[in-house]
């Protein structure tokens, strides 16, 4: 099963985009680069989950941990989310009110409104 | 497949407690419930979600128990639902005793980054038990035919 | 799924004898050879058609034999092959002792509209064995990596 | 798991167009269709299987036996198949001597020569 994972600079944003199934075998390699970025300086980072098939809880465990680390460099993550069976898992969790998710990363990037996001 | 199926069938499946075959499971139960064409496709989402999350509580209630034993995916599907078991040979756990996240507007929240799968299944799927086996634990997840309402919004 | 799995990996699959959950046996046996990089797809194709032809024997010996029990389909991957064997509860049968159709320039050929499956199975997998279990047909496909020839000419 | 069985008339051909896997489960539906043809008097098939995602023996007695009925109707089927996989089930079981099996509808349509068949 093979997990996508491309990253792009955008405007000062690092566009790390994900494609296929994300549980608990792919997850691993999903935190490892998340947190390379990391690493590597990139401190704003955008998860764009359009080309996601599947999340699940440790799925989400990365992109929790993620935003951690990330505030704890005064930066965020943003999430890029228009399926409803991926923001559905968001919703369940509460999680839509600790992620900024927007429409595209052009809105993301944009500084547009999240759809949803922290109050 | 089961379309034109009569009552109480069958399929098993036993697959060793390692990570990779998850997606094996999922695949098995969504293929399973799409020939039901009595479930929508969200539901079907959202029952492959529950057994993805069973699933990977077993392996990983292996892992922690040092169990070299496969994990068990029991499915049967019927008139009125479709069922799926995961039994593992792990230690067992208090499904009631799982500590209470700090509200999800609790900049502490962050601090959490497990323990989500239980709630979600909780949430997905109309019925869920948690049944000590002597051996280890049964995750028995059902999903009716007729919505009787997902209880997306049930967890605590 | 297993393409880092240590060798010998096991996987049941247990269907019920009817002929809508060959589909499933046939998803699950593909599933696994996709995830291991060492076969082709080609091969994977063969090995599918070749379970699929041993689940439909095995469901219909079922069904001659008046068997409500489940067929069992296990898969064993290692580092150099995947085995599938199809379990059955059927009467058994004497694979050496089929009948041979007339060439296919004979006109009487378009009588044999049966007994195509067992040598498509011959000619798609790199060893078959056709096991009595006692209890009915054990049929064992192994499908190695290294295509030592797919025997797709060795029919008779 | 649904089979597709489209008809269509063509220069006095019916064109059977099938579409899924054809396997023990599916192919009593395949074979009542082609026999259903023969019944209203069409003796001269198309069968196009370029739909076909898996096609295995118990569909290539389907195929035989409708052969046979439209031959003792002085008849014909043809096939269309393109597809390596699903020739390669004709070639192993000798069939391809036995159909006339053609590229497209078209050139079946067409009298093209088969790209094999019987000589
Ligand atoms: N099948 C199981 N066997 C043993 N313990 C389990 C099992 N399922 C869940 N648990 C326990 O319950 C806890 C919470 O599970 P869950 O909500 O899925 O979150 P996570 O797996 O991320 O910790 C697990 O950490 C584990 O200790
Ligand atoms: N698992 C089995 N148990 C009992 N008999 C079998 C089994 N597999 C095959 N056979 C016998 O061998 C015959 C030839 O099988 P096969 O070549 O697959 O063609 P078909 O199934 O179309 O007849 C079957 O008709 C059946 O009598």
């Amino acid at each position: 099963m093979d997990l996508g994972l491309d990253v792009e600079e955008r405007d000062g944003f690092a566009v790390l985009s994900v494609r296929g199934e994300v549980d608990v075998y792919t997850a691993p390699r999903f935190r490892e680069r998340l947190i390379e970025l990391v690493g590597e300086g990139k401190h704003h980072i955008i998860v764009d989950l359009e080309g996601v098939d599947f999340l699940d809880s440790t799925g989400l465990g990365v992109l929790v941990g993620g935003l951690k680390r990330l505030r704890s460099h005064d930066g965020d993550l943003f999430l890029v989310c228009t399926q409803s069976r991926i923001l559905k898992v968001f919703e369940i969790t509460g999680l839509t009110k600790v992620f900024s998710i927007f429409d595209s990363v052009d809105a993301a990037v944009g500084g547009a409104p999240a759809v949803s996001g922290p109050s | 497949m089961a379309e034109e199926a009569g009552t109480g069938e069958v399929i098993e499946l036993e697959i060793p407690a390692r990570a990779e075959f998850v997606a094996l499971a999922r695949l098995v139960v969504s293929a399973l419930a799409a020939s039901d064409s009595n479930l929508a496709d969200e539901r079907i989402d959202d029952l492959k979600l529950a057994v993805s999350e069973a699933c990977t509580n077993a392996i990983e209630a292996h892992g922690a128990a040092g169990s070299e034993e496969r994990v068990l995916v029991r499915c049967r599907t019927d008139d009125e639902s479709i069922e799926v078991c995961v039994e593992d040979r792990g230690d067992g756990f208090d499904p009631t005793g799982l500590p209470n996240h700090p509200p999800v507007t609790d900049p502490d929240r962050l601090k959490f980054e497990r323990g989500l799968g239980i709630p979600l299944i909780r949430a997905l799927v109309d019925e869920v038990e948690f049944n000590p086996t002597g051996q280890g634990t049964a995750v028995r997840l059902v999903m009716r035919h007729t919505a009787m309402g997902s209880r997306a919004n049930g967890h605590r």
